[in-house]
């Protein structure tokens, strides 16, 4: 060992003056990634290859980081309109911008972007659901045909389907883009890709928006999973942003020199689906206690380090139809104990199985904290780690003999409260996502009702969603844990970063210089 | 001979050793070829000859630990071969056999007591105590005092652990006893007292012995009548006297010549055979030992000697005595000293 | 002749046991209580979606059917696409196999260039303080979690000294500036051919640690069956043969007997390499080395079971190639096995 | 216990000094991980209740090896991850010889298409990658602790099929069973009798020799997190907990468990060597 | 006269159990041009006296006392290195199980060659030119060929031929044969003993044939000790001790062998058994099994003592007259 050992030194010796530095031409960003980019089809990528996508591709409209006078701002569409009925939407685009492959984008190239990507019907897709037919009413004039009235500047603005590809682009298959080629109107271009390690972006030198001093003409994804390695990165200014460090270990890095951590509110919660059709999580009052059961204090504080914040119903506070004065929960045991009792489970006296993402630490500390207070009123809670889709798997197979608490987490796909509602809770005649099972038509007419007018009358929609959550943190079908920061972290040489909520961990190289 | 205890004809084993590709090819080995004999009760037949001649093979297809692939064992009357599976278990009562090493014929893991009452275990109903005093009277006769039921193989000596070999299997009464080389891994003046216990053993139970050895001295010793074993057949047999007085096949000769003899005055002139015995596996044409006789004549290379009596009781397999039956050829035992070397 | 029947068969009967392996990680792959049509769809499917992706990957068909059209693309060499990236396993695995068979190699010559001297002077020194230094360090090598030595070394190497680079493969400056031409996916080769010694450097730099850390087991290995085989031989009597006939020490000791010990010891580290291939999975995550081992415990955690049948079988088939040739390597060393 | 006869096998493993600590160390190992609850004030951390007030303190005396992320007690962590380590060990060996050693003896002693056919599977089983086919059974049952030990013993079982065939063949071939056989001994007998106590020697060596190593490969799998699982901890999932933290100061939460796996897989290594040499007689003299 | 002489050789092995007395002093003279044999049952040392002599004992063992004298240096003295040049080259061993001491991955050529290069000066091509002549000269068929022809392919015999040629190869002055033949069937036994008596007689080579055989002795020996329990009990000329056997061991044991004629009658037995090494023995060591046992021969140790012409027997009663 001692000689392997010096033999390291020895090596290590002569090589390391050879990696002081290279010297380096280029502006270069680096974006430390948690996690590997699996499907970069701009039709049907529907996960964390955003980041690259918001880059090398753009929508026709954008949405506003929140706090922005406007909810949307022009991209590829300078103007649009609806009509009356909501029913015919016609967007015009911006004259002059190229693809990539020198394509120019005009309305046909829209069309057959998003015919593809509906007619392969994958990812996200489905948020297109509404689209009738698209039509190229001018050369630069494109106009949508509905079959249901729909905010649909919003829905384009969405971070997972709405890309425009060049009409090239749009003639090939999925798995010409996973070999790492792309065409999009976006800033940058995919220069490199080493699946699994590192990703290269170049600036695409016809940007319509045109290039100034100080911007990065080069983007670097480090992919790396191990978040210490993240963090190493980062603090060593190897890395110029990255995020998905453990909450514990933001505090120290925030003091540490050169390095920023950005902390805003996202759109993402966590929460804690009930089954409402098994025993005994069906009684409600077995529900309300464990609502009452659960530390919020101290999963607010401790595990996600004072960054986020407990939730007050599903829908987070910067998103309108968060009701200010719903019900919020708090830990209370006595109260937890008390109905329990009235359910008829005096000393509580049975167990639960909570499920949630093997590798999620988050989760699985959750469950960890709960799990110690159910304790204390005689309830024993066994937590299990899955893969997603086997927790789900196990979820939508039988309610009766499903999870009893399931973990999950939910994000728009575009920016709308009804998708926390619909999503999660309408009745579902299968489970699908409502995994609490819940059915109250009550609540089923009042979110559609809402959905309805929310293009049109957004006050009255509100009011609706609200009385909705209220019915529905009465049946406590879910355990609201928290309203999720999102937490960069950002070289202090770098400026211009503003985080999107709206585009979840996406960086907009193009808006950043050093 | 219809009354002898054993009779053995034309016995032969082949064994398939399976090679090539997937084991396709067969490979057959003829370790017995046609052997027959017959043992009389109270007689002991000694069986000699050198390693891979086939006498292992033959006791043990005699107690059907190998199953032959031909010929016919009758012991007592009955076939053998025709038995049935527990049939022949039962029938292993009345015949016994003793190995050539004591320490590894015995489980070094059971006593001396367990050891000897395995056969009764196996083949009778017997309670403890009963069990206790059999072996403890096995044991006092095969020299041992009952100390020895609680000892392991490990904690013997040699002698010591063939007399508990023996006691075991005398333990069901048997009347037939192989014994296999039972004295070749022991010291002279050991395996002295064995060869007086087995003749004891004989006289007092009417025992009939099989004595398989390559070891002249001993065979002489303590057999009626001798068989020549080589290559899988017998090819000389006869009485223990008339064998070393008369050897007749050239192999006999030479086997009995190399043999020393711990007399210095001996002296006389050795036959020194050529070469190794070959493989049974690809055994020579003709007679098997023909290409190491020193007498070897045209028809042995291609013509199998068959047996044939060259004195009453005396058989012998070899073309030296095609035209003589009850003659007598003294062939030359001489043999160069260059082909020696061969 | 015989040798090649002899290489035949052990052919035949390994083309036997990757049929088994094939149907064994089928058969686990569809009992497992998942979706992989949901997988595939990604992260927020809709139920259409799912039933429709159910349709085109085969999966509502009966498993003997699916079977037969697996067995029917792998006989294609198509190991398939996977469910979460999509992306064609053969491609993915042409570009992860070559890093971990880098690694694993790297780690392997490490074990055999420093176990093999130091196990046969242990077992010709026996009760030596060197000898007893050996077990210990042979038996450290084994005991060891090497994702828990990974994090060690890490913390001294980077983190304290600042020698070796964390993680990965290559530098992202090599990337930028002077990328190297891939042609076989090893990065060391496909450098020196096209002379790009920067990168070479680079390279060899980033895989000293991880390679160092994954080489402990067989190290451990190796001393070990070197110094007991080494010990056995040299208690066989033509060992006493050759010292009676004068020979000296040194000829004795690594020109006859270690012909002799290094057989048995040839076994165990092909049996190593093997092993490493597996080791190299957790020593791959936290090093961030972009190998089959990272992708398949990704795969896992994904339940991603088209990528988890392809890498057990392309490992399969590695553990079987390295073991039939380390035993068509023995025969050729060994005179008496031809014979069999 | 019996008297220790001078030269047994007993007797070789006590004067085998590094035989004597590990066992000394196992015992404690086993000791304090049997009385965990009574040896630790800090019993129900250790099965995995949160004290928040303690998170991350680093070593000091009320915690010696200091508090991990939910404020645990990392002594009393250790002590009942114990259980589940070594039991994983001990379990997957168990379980890998409960379904290895009869399999490997049927083959040998019965040898033709029986043999063949338990041979074969075996080749099968033993091409898996070990940790692979583990990992992906694990996927497949769901991650926990009694899936991860079956998961380790179906990739552990072949070798002990193949050693008990081995040792089979080589004891069949001794005269005393033939002898056996001579005097009308049943097979079954036989097996029981004559050739289980004979082959078992090797396999129990071989068995102290692997504990180590399945408690590693176990701990692997609890490290990607396919063992045992939360709130319990066993000495893998504590380095994976720790990890993260690791290289950011809070070095005491995966060094301590590391060094548990390390010393206790070491301590069997040592011990089953020890067996080794006092159980062969020929060692004895080689070494 | 004598090429080797061996003077009170005592040698004891350490074990777990104690220390195991396996010589007890030994004395022995080697005659030149002579076969010597040592004979004795298991356990008696005969082996341990033929490692002793090339210095080729195991590990545990310890040579307490005595003198190996050969040619006037006393082996026991000289260094490592010289005792490599002997042997050998001076002393060379055969061994009982030839496929065991020959090295099954090296051709026989390679392992001859590894002896002459050790000690002899040829080139290359005079190896091996020399190669064929030793295996010539062993009697192996086909010379040339047997050089490049590997241990496994040889049969026993055969096998045993090569290694006497390998012991041959530096044409050393003395050979010590641990049963030579035991592992061989008799025909082939006979070849060996008989190719032994050639070479001795041809060469001029002294032999120490070590064998529990007493009829090997008797054909082949012109000199014999016979061993027991570490000492020797008698010695002379083969002819005088198989004529006369004075010792009662020696008498016990040729009356134990069955001879011709003899069939069916019970042999002569030695009752009881070998001491253990472990032992200390005071006294005559065969004094417990001895039917002629006197007082004496339980406190003192009788010496060798002259009992005709080349003939010692250390015993009491025969020997009553010169003791008195």
């Amino acid at each position: 060992m001692k000689r392997l050992l010096l033999f390291c030194i020895a090596l290590s010796l002569l090589l390391t003056p050879l990696f002081v530095s290279v010297a380096q031409d280029r502006n270069v960003f680096v974006y430390g990634h948690p996690v590997a980019f699996p499907n970069l089809d701009p039709s049907s990528g529907n996960s964390n290859e955003n980041v690259v996508m918001g880059n090398v591709y753009e929508t026709l409209t954008f949405y506003n980081a929140p706090g922005s006078d406007e909810i949307l701002s022009p991209k590829l569409a300078v103007s649009w309109e609806a009509s009356e009925d909501s029913l015919t939407w016609t967007f015009n685009l911006r004259e002059g911008v190229t693809f990539h492959d020198g394509a120019a984008l005009n309305a046909e190239a829209v069309k057959k972007a998003l015919d593809r990507t509906i007619s392969i019907g994958e990812g996200s897709a489905w948020i297109f659901w509404m689209i009738d037919s698209i039509e190229a009413a001018d050369e630069l004039v494109v106009q949508f045909n509905l079959n249901t009235p729909a905010p649909l500047d919003l829905v384009l603005s969405a971070g997972y389907a709405a890309w425009i590809m060049s009409p090239n682009a749009a003639d090939q298959d999925n798995a010409w883009f996973n070999d790492g080629n792309a065409a999009g109107t976006g800033p940058y271009m995919i220069a490199s890709n080493e699946p699994g390690q590192r990703m290269v972006l170049e600036a695409y030198p016809d940007y319509w928006g045109g290039w100034t001093v100080g911007q990065f003409d080069t983007i670097v994804f480090e992919i790396v999973e191990d978040p210490t390695v993240l963090e190493q990165m980062i603090r060593s200014g190897d890395a110029d942003f990255t995020y998905s460090l453990p909450f514990d270990n933001y505090g120290p890095l925030a003091d540490a020199s050169g390095v920023s951590v950005v902390v805003t509110p996202s759109f993402q919660n966590l929460l804690i689906l009930l089954n409402t059709v098994k025993e005994p999580t069906s009684n409600k009052l077995v529900r309300q206690a464990l609502s009452y059961s659960f530390p919020y204090a101290d999963v607010v504080t401790n595990l996600y380090a004072g960054m986020g914040t407990q939730a007050r119903g599903p829908i987070p506070a910067n998103m309108w139809g968060h009701g200010a004065g719903l019900l919020q929960y708090s830990q209370d045991l006595d109260k937890a104990r008390e109905l329990l009792a009235e359910a008829g489970y005096p000393d509580g006296g049975f167990s639960l199985v909570y499920t949630h993402v093997a590798s999620d630490l988050d989760e699985q500390q959750v469950g960890e904290l709960w799990r110690a207070s159910l304790a204390e009123i005689g309830v024993d809670l066994e937590i299990r780690g899955l893969a997603w889709e086997a927790q789900w798997d196990l979820a939508i197979n039988d309610p009766a003999s499903a999870q009893e608490a399931f973990g999950f987490y939910w994000w728009p796909d575009y920016i709308t409260p009804n998708s926390w509602l619909t999503g999660m809770f309408v009745s579902e005649e299968e489970p699908f996502f409502n995994l609490s099972y819940y059915s109250n038509p009550d609540f089923d007419s009042l979110v559609a009702g809402a959905s309805a007018i929310s293009g049109t009358d957004r006050v009255a929609a509100e009011a609706m969603y609200v009385a909705a959550q209220e019915l529905l943190l009465n049946d406590a079908a879910a355990i609201y844990v928290v309203d999720l920061p999102d937490i960069h972290v950002v070289r202090d040489d770098v400026s211009g970063y503003v985080n999107n909520p709206g585009y979840p961990h996406v960086v907009f190289f193009y808006d950043l210089t050093r | 001979m219809t009354d002898s205890l054993l009779i053995v004809r034309d016995l032969s084993m082949t064994f398939r050793r399976r090679s090539g590709l997937f084991g396709r090819r067969a490979q057959q080995i003829n370790a017995l070829s046609q052997v027959s004999f017959a043992i009389e009760a109270g007689e002991t037949l000694g069986i000699v000859g050198e390693s891979g001649c086939g006498k292992s093979t033959l006791a043990r297809c005699l107690l059907r630990l190998l199953r032959p692939t031909g010929g016919s064992v009758r012991f007592d009357g009955v076939e053998l071969l025709a038995l049935g599976d527990e049939d022949m278990r039962r029938m292993r009562q009345q015949m016994q056999i003793v190995l050539q090493n004591p320490f590894s014929s015995l489980n070094p893991r059971l006593n001396g007591f367990d050891l000897i009452a395995e056969p009764l275990r196996t083949h009778t109903e017997m309670s403890r105590k009963e069990m206790t005093d059999r072996v403890a009277s096995l044991l006092a006769e095969v020299g041992l005092s009952s100390e020895f039921m609680s000892r392991h193989p490990h904690q013997l000596s040699g002698g010591q652990a063939q007399r508990i070999a023996l006691a075991r299997a005398l333990a069901l009464n048997p009347a037939f006893l192989i014994l296999d080389e039972p004295t070749s891994s022991l010291d002279v003046s050991v395996q002295a007292q064995i060869i007086n216990l087995l003749f004891r053993l004989q006289r007092q139970r009417g025992l009939t012995y099989l004595f398989i050895t390559h070891d002249l001295g001993v065979i002489q010793h303590i057999s009626d009548r001798i068989a020549v074993m080589y290559l899988g057949r017998i090819v000389e047999e006869t009485t223990s006297e008339e064998i070393f007085a008369h050897p007749q096949h050239p192999y006999t000769q030479a086997l009995l010549s190399s043999t020393p003899v711990p007399d210095p005055a001996s002296g006389g002139q050795r036959i020194i055979l050529p070469g190794t015995a070959p493989s049974a596996a690809n055994p020579p044409a003709g007679c098997a030992f023909h290409p190491r006789c020193s007498q070897v004549m045209e028809e042995c290379r291609t013509l199998f000697p068959t047996p044939r009596a060259t004195a009453p009781d005396h058989q012998v397999s070899c073309h030296l005595y095609d035209f003589a039956q009850y003659q007598r050829i003294a062939p030359t035992i001489t043999i160069p000293e260059e082909e020696r070397q061969q | 002749m015989v040798y090649l029947s002899f290489l035949l068969r052990r052919m035949g009967l390994s083309v036997f046991v990757l049929v088994g392996v094939l149907i064994l990680t089928f058969i686990v792959s569809r009992v497992i209580p998942s979706n992989p049509a949901a997988l595939y769809a990604g992260a927020r499917p809709r139920p259409e979606q799912v039933e429709e992706i159910e349709k085109k990957l085969g999966l509502d068909k009966p498993l003997t059917e699916q079977f037969r059209v697996y067995l029917a693309d792998l006989l294609d060499g198509d190991l398939g696409e996977s469910y979460h990236s999509r992306r064609s396993i053969n491609t993915d695995l042409s570009i992860f196999l070559p890093a971990t068979l880098e690694l694993v190699i790297a780690a392997v010559v490490i074990a055999l260039v420093f176990g093999i001297p130091i196990g046969t002077l242990a077992g010709a020194y026996p009760r030596s303080p060197f000898d007893y230094a050996t077990r210990f360090v042979a038996i450290a090598g084994v005991s060891v979690p090497s994702f828990w030595l990974a994090l060690i070394a890490q913390s001294v190497f980077f983190s304290q000294l600042g020698w070796l680079p964390l993680g990965s493969r290559i530098s992202r400056d090599a990337t930028l500036f002077y990328p190297i031409a891939a042609q076989t996916g090893f990065y060391l080769i496909d450098a020196a051919i096209s002379g790009n010694w920067d990168a070479w450097f680079d390279a060899l730099h980033h895989l000293i640690l991880p390679a160092l850390v994954l080489s402990a087991y067989p190290l451990g290995v190796t001393i070990r069956m070197t110094q007991a085989s080494m010990l056995e031989v040299l208690s066989e009597t033509y060992i006493t043969a050759a010292r009676a006939a004068g020979l000296s020490r040194p000829v004795i000791l690594f020109k006859l007997a270690l012909k002799n010990a290094i057989m048995p010891a040839l076994t165990v580290v092909g049996l190593s390499f093997a092993y490493s291939i597996t080791g190299a999975f957790l020593v791959e995550v936290i090093f961030s080395w972009p190998g089959v081992g990272k992708y398949v415990t990704e795969a896992v955690l994904n339940v991603d079971f088209p990528v988890i049948i392809a890498v057990t079988l392309v490992v399969t088939v590695f553990y079987i190639g390295v073991n039939l040739a380390v035993d068509l390597i023995q025969a050729l060393l060994d005179p008496r096995v031809r014979l069999i | 216990m019996a008297r220790i006869e001078v030269g047994s096998s007993a007797w070789f493993l006590i004067r085998d000094r590094a035989a004597l600590i590990s066992m000394a160390f196992l015992l404690l190992i086993a000791v304090s991980a049997i009385f965990a609850p009574l040896l630790t004030p800090y019993a129900k951390q250790g099965m995995g209740d949160p004290d928040l007030t303690a998170k991350f303190k680093p070593p000091s005396i009320e915690h010696p090896l200091g508090a991990d992320s939910l404020g645990r007690d990392q002594v009393a962590r250790l002590m009942f991850g114990a259980r589940r380590s070594l039991s994983m060990g001990l379990l997957v060996v168990l379980i890998a010889i409960a379904i290895g050693a009869p399999l490997g003896m049927i083959a040998g002693y019965l040898g033709g298409w029986i043999d063949e056919a338990i041979m074969r599977v075996t080749d099968v089983f033993l091409a898996f990658p070990p940790l692979l086919l583990a990992i992906a059974i694990a996927a497949a049952l769901g991650a926990s602790y009694i899936n991860a030990v079956m998961a380790i013993a179906v990739t552990w079982w072949p070798w002990y099929a193949r050693l008990a065939r081995a040792q089979t063949l080589s004891v069949r071939e001794r005269a005393y069973i033939e002898a056996a056989n001579s005097i009308g001994v049943r097979d079954r007998v036989i097996i029981r009798r004559h050739i289980l106590p004979n082959i078992m020697t090797p396999i129990i060596v071989q068995g102290t020799l692997d504990v180590g190593t399945a408690i590693l490969v176990a701990a692997g799998l609890s490290f990607i997190g396919l063992g045992t699982q939360a709130p319990f901890a066993d000495w893998g999932v504590m380095i994976s907990d720790g990890r993260l933290f690791f290289l950011s100061g809070r070095w005491w939460l995966s060094t301590f468990p590391g060094l548990a796996i390390f010393l206790t897989a070491m301590a069997f290594n040592f011990l089953g060597d020890g067996v080794r040499v006092a159980a062969d007689p020929r060692l004895r003299r080689l070494l | 006269m004598a090429i080797l002489t061996v003077e009170n050789l005592r040698v004891q092995f350490k074990t777990p159990y104690g220390a195991v007395y396996a010589l007890r002093g030994i004395d022995l003279a080697l005659a030149k041009g002579d076969i010597l044999g040592l004979v004795g049952e298991t356990g008696c040392g005969k082996s341990v006296t033929g490692r002793s002599i090339i210095r080729l004992l195991d590990e545990n063992a310890q040579i307490t006392d005595g003198k190996i004298i050969f040619e006037d240096n006393d082996l026991l003295q000289v260094d490592d290195a010289e005792m490599r040049r002997i042997r050998g080259n001076r002393i060379a061993m055969i061994f009982q199980d030839p496929a065991a001491a020959l090295n099954p991955l090296f051709t026989i050529g390679q392992q001859i060659n590894d002896v002459l290069r050790a000690h002899a000066s040829e080139a290359r091509e005079d190896r091996r030119n020399r190669i064929v002549e030793l295996l010539a000269s062993v009697g192996l068929p086909d010379p040339a060929q047997m050089v490049d022809v590997y241990p496994h392919q040889l049969s026993g015999g055969q096998q045993q031929r090569a290694m006497i040629a390998q012991s041959l190869a530096a044409e050393p002055d003395v050979i010590i044969a641990d049963e030579p033949t035991t592992a061989l069937d008799v025909t082939i036994q006979a070849q060996i003993l008989d190719l032994l008596r050639k070479l001795q007689r041809e060469r001029a080579i002294s032999v120490i044939l070590i064998t529990h055989d007493l009829g090997i002795v008797a054909e082949t020996c012109q000199h014999v000790v016979v061993l027991y329990a570490g000492r020797v009990v008698e010695q002379g000329s083969v002819a005088a001790i198989f004529a006369d056997p004075q010792h009662p061991y020696t008498r016990g044991l040729l009356a134990a062998l069955p001879r011709p004629g003899g069939r069916g009658a019970d042999l002569k037995v030695i009752p009881g058994s070998v001491p253990s090494g472990l032992e200390r023995i005071v006294g005559c060591a065969f004094a417990p099994r001895c039917e002629h046992v006197m007082e004496r021969c339980r406190q003192q140790q009788p010496a060798l003592a002259e009992m005709g012409s080349a003939h010692l027997s250390a015993c009491f009663l025969h020997a009553s007259a010169q003791y008195d």
